[in-house]
């Protein structure tokens, strides 16, 4: 297994500057997931990575190594594709063998090879099967398992289950976890989907714009997002945001606007704060209790525009003066919409942006 | 309280279905009608010809036309018909075709996944060149040619038409081959694959639908060419269709033109036969369309 | 230490070597040689001589060379036209799951196979008022039917139009059948729901999608035009008089029946130059709209 | 005469353009007489007179020339000449006696300073005219006319009794034998040598071409609708049947009656212009030599001018081409009767007239094919057509 | 609105049989989601109805009328693809109102509607754009609007929002919902994402291999799952089981097998219960309590596996005895992977199947 790590890594493709002085350390043996919106360009990364896609500057090492210009097969790499890219005239087994035989291994090591990854993937009685006769799952297995049997030290993993339906995606999400484990590669996986995201990664990058916003653990960034683009585009439903101002009274530091006040004291301010300060609040939807709505002191009333259940959970959508407010209920307690409720944030769990910057104060 | 089914749509017969095989039929008959003339004129004997009823039936309808133009019609001293150039067209349309769909096809994979430097210009050229009148290109190209030693010659008119069927083979190659996944190149890359290696074992297979098209393309204009062939051919390697217009085509002699209508319609059955055979993979090659992976 | 632009093997640059070498020696070659050629004043052989633009000068006296100019631009436009629609209504009738779809296909394909050597005379005798179409209608007892466009100094270059659409037509038929069968089944289902009639989908939603295979059917179409050749001298030798004339018949004509390649290469640049000028800024707005669309 | 090597036949190819079944009838009785001679005969048949000569000179061009090729006697092949691509056949002319026996134009194309640079195989008379014995009789005619108008007189009767009078081929060089058949006649072969030979300006700007420009479209009024882009034989066949009345084409037109089991002089008649002192326009094909040194191809290219032009071959080609011998020394039995006529006519000097192509360059010839075919075809003035002739004639 | 009744459908398609006898009342102003895996025939099912694929036998009423054989058009129904299909040729604007000026519909009124589906889906800024610069969201919204314009009775969704990224999705999920509100047409939503099911769906049919394994509301079908195929389907992670067999021992019933028994007895079975029978005993991961293993009674102790942190919650999976059970935690608590936790089932909120039948006892 090998690390990777990208210096100054700046991409145009047809005029466009895709990415812009892109820096990513990624250790040996570790799983890193890039997250982001569609064409923010994570595809465009993963492939210059893999020697896809000519750099226009920077520098990629992989395992020590400068890589920048290095042949695609000679970086020890393996890639899936968020399109499989499945050689459509080729049986499961060819289709998997052949990088193999191109570079001569030797029948005995190929035949080890895939008998491996198709126990692995239990793909075993799918080995003659051209891939127009596979299901989108088992496309994406044998796309991985063309991957595995090239026993690289870095894996490279292109949205590889966006296709598929929740239950597969969860499966294949535990699997590959587990592939992890036993292959001890390095690995990077670029998703859009955010439980794909937290679930696999041990750190993340989310992305956007072509430039990395955030690169931690996925609980830091769930809990600390760096900037207001983090925080909302994490969670389902996202991070909820009430603008407002931050004044330091006394020994209390208290957040305001028109419709509510919150002492965030107990926030760990960056730098401590001066004056008054344009800022944004954001709360996570489990992190807001509903009540009677009783008119408390530090509780606000709002009237409950949809319930959605999960299931698991509801999400109630609360009309606070023409913003939606999510939160989260677990118990089986009965709300109606259309009727008011009060709402109280945990200000011990709340994130601050600044008003202008939006990036976390 | 259930209001009476409606009837059921399948059943065909429609006044727009009757529409789509009156129009089909009307297309066809005037598509057949200049082969319904040439048929009957190569059934007639010369004295009903000569009478002008062009779309009459022949009252005493003969095969000795066919039989002259196949075996015994002069071209020349010689009076052997068109039989004798078979084998000389076979033998220049295989390796041609094979060799100008060969170069085609890599020029459109080299052009659409690798794109070398100059080879857009080298293309734009080539695009250029499929205007200039074939003729108006002969006079330099028996000068390069001669300087080489393949003028008259088996291998030199193979060179020929594979150089005047470069153009359109690399350009069907090439919008087929842009037509395919990019992924699907980069995963060979990845795999290792080389230049050729991609080619031969990923693309070639690929190509079955695109190749069909050029096969068809190639082998009728090759078949169909006369004045390559003539020129650049040798005397020994005439194709069919130096015959063909030598039957055809005469200044001051008199014409048959029963034996005329045969012989065009016996040098055609080659390209006729390949559409044939063709037009299901034709279609099967259109229908699975570019191949989803 | 690893080099810029690796990514482009060598053996990319090997493969081309044959493109490369056809380019420059069969095309660009030519391309010259009958430039230089141009500007002698060669007769059956080249000369080496230098006579400046008097070959052009006495191209563009020549009337014929002129109405040979302007019939293969009015040839050019009806041809490529018509062979687009008669394709493709061929190809969408074709394509409402008719019988015998396999025989029709071939019907309509066949022409392609054949040389116009032999056709183009069939084509005479069934548009000569004497012998064809006329003569049968004035047999069947409509004696004022007039159909003598082949003889007609004006309208003999619609007859070149008809006979080699007829030969034409299927291969755009092919390549169109081959665009249609692409298109998604979701969109006619689509169409269906919105209660918008077939003709009407074709018309307004498939006929714009099918962009591939249309510009092909037109580069094929439109090299064909310039190199119209074969079918005049079969049918009509260039006449009555001058009427169909065509630059690759005025080329032939000069080139080796009339001994005077200095005036043939004369009239293929020019022909060239036309071309360029008009494939040129279509190439360019297809380039850009490729660039834009990516 | 010239003996056989011993060994190795000398293996000759040629290049030629008669494909036809009767033209090639005729060309083998050369190669018959040409392997009898020690030779061996290459037949290289290209269809297409403009195609074979293409052909000839991308072999040449390509290092792979014949030993023989044809041409028209005429100026074709004089750019070869000046570029010094062909070999001469003096010795062959000399021990032949070309000069005394062959007639002065056809002697006139082939002999370019002064060396002889081709053999003459046949000669042609492009401008006969040839008439429906039917038709005529249908229509009350009598006899062939003595007169220009005396033509036209018939054609207006063959016109009153619904038969199409001239049988017409509305292609370049039908057009252009049709003019030149009644340039020499009604114009007279002083003021043809004038305007085709000299390129007298005032010759072509004068009241008597501009009469020949007139009297060559009042032809018009006398074909049929569909006679543009008609092959010549499809009008031959209009008076084979007696649809038309006369056809003025070339002598290889009897080639066809000949086909349709016609016999010259029973159902169809022949004459080559009105009048006993009628100008005879000669045209005809020659062999060319590609210039090589090797002494094997030059022994043969000899042989083979000696062979073709001998008295035997000579008639038994032209018997079956429907062409003249170009020698009067032959056997005239197997001659039709129009052949015969012409092999008279040949005897007397004065009457012949060469065809355009011996006199002008194959440019000019055409430039002028193209000034006849749009004043035929569209509705010019014969003024703007003598104009037109003129600057063609000048141009070159 | 009119409802929609489909009765004894049968529909073959190249020899399989898609669908097999399925009846199906959607009531008029209903909004009901077919859920099901790839390839169990949702969309047959659904252009079925809109008349796109003739049916085999069976009816398909819509609005009290027999429509089996009307042509798709007549039918008072709108339908939004899987893939879009939008007609690729023409801007947003001329998409949505294509059908209507082919109706001959009056030009203020295809302005009016076109701008109102335009004011509800927020296209106003993209009337004039081609679909190919359309984000997928936004195509997805033209979809949609294409079928508002039409103001069909019936308005039938096919997986529209599967090509979408998660924050999307729950945005477009709640627009669908309001749209439903606004619109008051019957609804029929295809889709194999549960959460999109159980969000928006008043009552949901679960398919499986062309027959409705459980037509109810989203709470029933999660809470009772009608047999064992829904009872894992729905649910992420699905419904943890145990093998085993039950008995009534006294006035008490018991669930057990070799590593463990459970007090089942408040079960509401839907028939008395004699002798032993054998049975599968369905829990939800969030009705597993988990804690210290410490060998408390009614307590089980499995090893972790993998804890999975999705942000709001966790999801531990544990080793019991070779299978593998989910159980979903909420608090901070702090757990380690191959540890020992011990788990509980909240008998109340099991579900019992039969052995053979798998269905719901
Ligand atoms: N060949 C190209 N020329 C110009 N721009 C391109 C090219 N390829 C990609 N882009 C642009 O680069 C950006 C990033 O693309 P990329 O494919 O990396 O996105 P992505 O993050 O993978 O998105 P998705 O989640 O949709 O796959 C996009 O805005 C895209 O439009
Ligand atoms: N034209 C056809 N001929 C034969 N079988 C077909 C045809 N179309 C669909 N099927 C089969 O019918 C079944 C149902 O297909 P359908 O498209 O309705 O599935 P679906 O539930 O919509 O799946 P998905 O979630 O993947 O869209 C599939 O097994 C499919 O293979
Ligand atoms: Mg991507
Ligand atoms: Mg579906």
């Amino acid at each position: 297994m090998s690390n990777v790590a990208i210096r100054n890594l700046q991409i145009q493709l047809g005029g466009n500057k895709v990415i812009e002085s892109l820096n990513l350390d990624v250790k040996a043996g570790e799983f890193v997931v890039l997250l982001g919106p569609s064409g923010c360009g994570k595809s465009t990364l993963l492939h210059s990575i893999a020697g896809l896609i000519d750099t226009t500057s920077g520098q990629i090492e992989i395992g020590g190594k400068d890589m920048t210009w290095a042949d695609p097969k000679d970086r020890g790499i393996a890639l899936v594709f968020q399109s499989y890219a499945l050689y459509p005239t080729m049986n499961v087994e060819a289709n998997m063998s052949f990088g193999l035989r191109i570079n001569g291994t030797p029948k005995e090591e190929i035949a080890r090879r895939v008998s491996r990854a198709s126990d692995m993937l239990q793909l075993g009685p799918l080995l003659k099967r051209k891939p127009a006769n596979l299901s989108g799952g088992q496309r994406q297995r044998v796309a991985i398992g063309r991957a595995i049997v090239r026993e690289a030290d870095v894996m490279l993993f292109d949205e590889p289950l966006s296709n598929l339906d929740a239950k597969l995606r969860t499966e294949l999400r535990r699997e590959l976890k587990q592939l992890h484990k036993q292959l001890g590669a390095t690995m990077i996986y670029v998703t859009h989907d955010q439980v794909e995201a937290m679930t696999l990664a041990q750190r993340m990058a989310v992305m956007k714009g072509g430039v990395v916003q955030q690169f931690d653990t996925p609980a830091n960034i769930y809990n600390e997002p760096a900037n207001l683009f983090v925080a909302t585009f994490l969670g389902s439903p996202g991070m909820n945001l009430f603008k407002g101002a931050i004044e330091r009274q006394g020994d209390r530091t208290i957040f305001s606007n028109q419709h509510m006040s919150l002492d965030v004291s107990g926030y760990p301010f960056k730098q401590p704060l001066a004056g008054k300060h344009d800022c944004v609040l954001g709360v996570r939807p489990e992190d807001i209790d509903v009540g009677n709505c009783d008119g408390a002191d530090n509780v606000v009333c709002a009237s409950v525009s949809l319930v959605e259940a999960m299931g698991a959970h509801r999400v109630l959508w609360l009309d606070f003066h023409g913003t939606q407010v999510a939160g989260i209920v677990q118990d089986q307690q009965h709300i109606e919409t259309d009727k008011d409720i009060s709402f109280s944030i945990r200000s011990k769990r709340i994130s601050l942006f600044d008003g202008a910057s939006e990036q976390r104060l | 309280m259930a209001p009476p089914p409606v009837r059921r749509r399948k059943l065909a017969w429609t006044p727009a279905r009757v529409g789509v095989y009156g129009f089909l039929i009307v297309a066809a008959l005037f598509f057949l009608l200049p082969l319904y003339v040439m048929l009957i004129t190569s059934v007639k004997p010369m004295e009903e010809i000569r009478l002008g009823t062009l779309f009459a039936l022949p009252v005493k309808a003969t095969l000795e036309p066919w039989l002259q133009a196949w075996s015994s019609a002069c071209t020349g001293l010689e009076c052997g018909g068109i039989r004798s150039g078979f084998w000389n067209s076979v033998a220049i349309v295989v390796p041609s075709t094979i060799l100008s769909i060969a170069i085609g096809a890599v020029n459109g994979y080299a052009l659409s996944f690798w794109r070398p430097r100059g080879a857009g210009v080298l293309f734009a050229i080539l695009m250029m060149g499929a205007f200039i009148p074939v003729q108006v290109m002969v006079y330099p190209l028996v000068r390069v040619l001669a300087s080489v030693n393949l003028f008259s010659s088996l291998p030199g008119i193979v060179l020929i038409h594979t150089i005047f069927g470069m153009p359109v083979m690399t350009l069907l190659f090439r919008n087929y081959y842009a037509g395919l996944p990019m992924e699907l190149f980069k995963a060979a890359r990845i795999d290792g694959g080389g230049f050729w290696r991609i080619f031969l074992q990923l693309m070639l297979p690929m190509s079955t639908p695109v190749i069909v098209v050029a096969v068809i393309m190639q082998v009728t204009g090759i078949w169909n060419d006369f004045l390559l062939g003539l020129v650049f051919a040798g005397s020994e390697h005439l194709p069919m269709t130096v015959q063909l217009n030598n039957i055809i085509n005469t200044t001051t002699g008199e014409r048959l033109y029963n034996v005329n209508m045969a012989a065009t319609i016996l040098t055609s059955l080659v390209p006729l036969a390949l559409y044939f055979i063709s037009g299901r993979w034709f279609v099967r090659g259109i229908a699975s369309g570019a191949v989803k992976g | 230490m690893a080099k810029k632009r690796q990514s482009v093997s060598i053996a990319a640059y090997i493969a081309i070597i044959p493109m490369a070498l056809t380019v420059l020696l069969a095309y660009l070659g030519t391309m010259l040689w009958t430039a230089r050629v141009s500007v002698s004043s060669s007769r059956t052989f080249p000369a080496s001589d230098f006579v400046g633009a008097s070959q052009y000068i006495r191209l563009f006296n020549n009337e014929r060379w002129l109405l040979s100019l302007q019939n293969v631009a009015v040839y050019g436009v009806l041809f490529i036209a018509a062979c687009l629609i008669i394709g493709f209504l061929l190809a969408v009738f074709i394509d409402q799951k008719v019988m015998a779809e396999g025989a029709l296909r071939t019907i309509f394909l066949y022409p392609y196979a054949m040389s116009f050597v032999a056709t183009g005379l069939i084509w005479q005798w069934i548009l000569n008022p004497e012998l064809g179409i006329q003569e049968v209608l004035h047999q069947m007892g409509f004696a004022d039917a007039k159909f003598d466009w082949i003889v007609d100094q004006d309208m003999a270059i619609y007859t070149i139009v008809i006979a080699t659409v007829w030969q034409a037509s299927g291969l755009v038929m092919a390549l169109m059948l081959s665009g249609l069968r692409g298109v998604d089944e979701e969109l006619w289902k689509a169409a269906r729901i919105d209660g918008i009639p077939r003709w009407r989908v074709y018309v307004s939603i498939v006929l714009p999608m099918l962009g591939a295979s249309v510009s092909t059917a037109f580069v094929l179409l439109f090299v064909a035009v310039v190199k119209v050749f074969d079918s005049v001298v079969a049918m009509t030798q260039g006449g009555p008089g001058t009427a169909s004339e065509v630059p690759a018949k005025f080329i032939m004509d000069y080139l080796f029946g009339r001994a005077n390649i200095g005036l043939a290469s004369a009239a293929s640049i020019v022909l060239l130059s036309t071309v360029l000028a008009i494939v040129a800024p279509l190439y360019f707005v297809r380039s850009r709209r490729a660039a834009k669309g990516a | 005469q010239a003996p056989a090597p011993a060994g190795a036949p000398l293996k000759a190819t040629v290049i030629h353009w008669w494909t036809s079944g009767g033209e090639s009838q005729a060309v083998k009785q050369f190669a018959e007489a040409y392997n009898k001679a020690g030779g061996q005969w290459i037949d290289q048949a290209v269809a297409g007179a403009d195609q074979s000569r293409a052909t000839t000179i991308n072999r040449i061009v390509g290092g792979n020339a014949p030993t023989a090729a044809q041409f028209n006697t005429s100026k074709q092949f004089r750019d070869f000449v000046e570029q010094g691509l062909l070999n001469n056949v003096d010795d062959v002319a000399i021990a032949g006696k070309w000069e005394q026996l062959m007639p002065p134009s056809i002697l006139e194309a082939i002999k370019i300073n002064g060396h002889f640079y081709a053999a003459p195989v046949d000669i042609h008379m492009p401008a006969w005219f040839f008439y429906s014995k039917a038709a005529y009789k249908k229509a009350g005619i009598a006899n062939e006319p003595q007169t220009w108008d005396e033509f036209l007189a018939q054609l207006a009767k063959l016109k009153a009794v619904g038969v199409v009078p001239l049988a017409f081929g509305g292609q370049v060089w039908q057009e252009k034998i049709t003019f030149d058949a009644i340039f020499a006649m009604v114009g007279g072969a002083d003021l043809y040598l004038r305007v085709y030979r000299d390129r007298d300006q005032k010759a072509v700007m004068s009241p008597a071409f501009k009469q020949v420009l007139v009297d060559f479209k009042k032809l018009k009024g006398f074909v049929d609708a569909g006679s543009p882009g008609r092959n010549w034989n499809d009008a031959t066949a209009m008076v084979v049947s007696g649809k038309a009345g006369v056809q003025i084409m070339g002598d290889w037109a009897k080639g066809e009656f000949a086909a349709a089991k016609q016999v010259a002089g029973k159902d169809f008649g022949c004459f080559p212009g009105f009048g006993p002192k009628a100008p005879y326009i000669v045209a005809g094909d020659a062999f060319v030599f590609p210039k090589t040194a090797n002494a094997t191809t030059i022994k043969a290219q000899k042989l083979l001018a000696t062979t073709i032009t001998s008295p035997a071959a000579q008639v038994a080609f032209a018997a079956r081409k429907g062409a003249i011998p170009i020698r009067g020394d032959v056997d005239e039995s197997q001659l039709d009767i129009c052949a015969r006529q012409g092999l008279a006519i040949m005897k007397d000097k004065s009457r012949q007239l060469p065809n355009t192509e011996m006199l002008a360059s194959p440019d000019t010839t055409g430039a002028l094919q193209d000034v006849l075919t749009s004043y035929w075809n569209k509705n010019q003035s014969p003024d703007d057509a003598q104009k037109a002739f003129a600057r063609a004639l000048k141009d070159q």
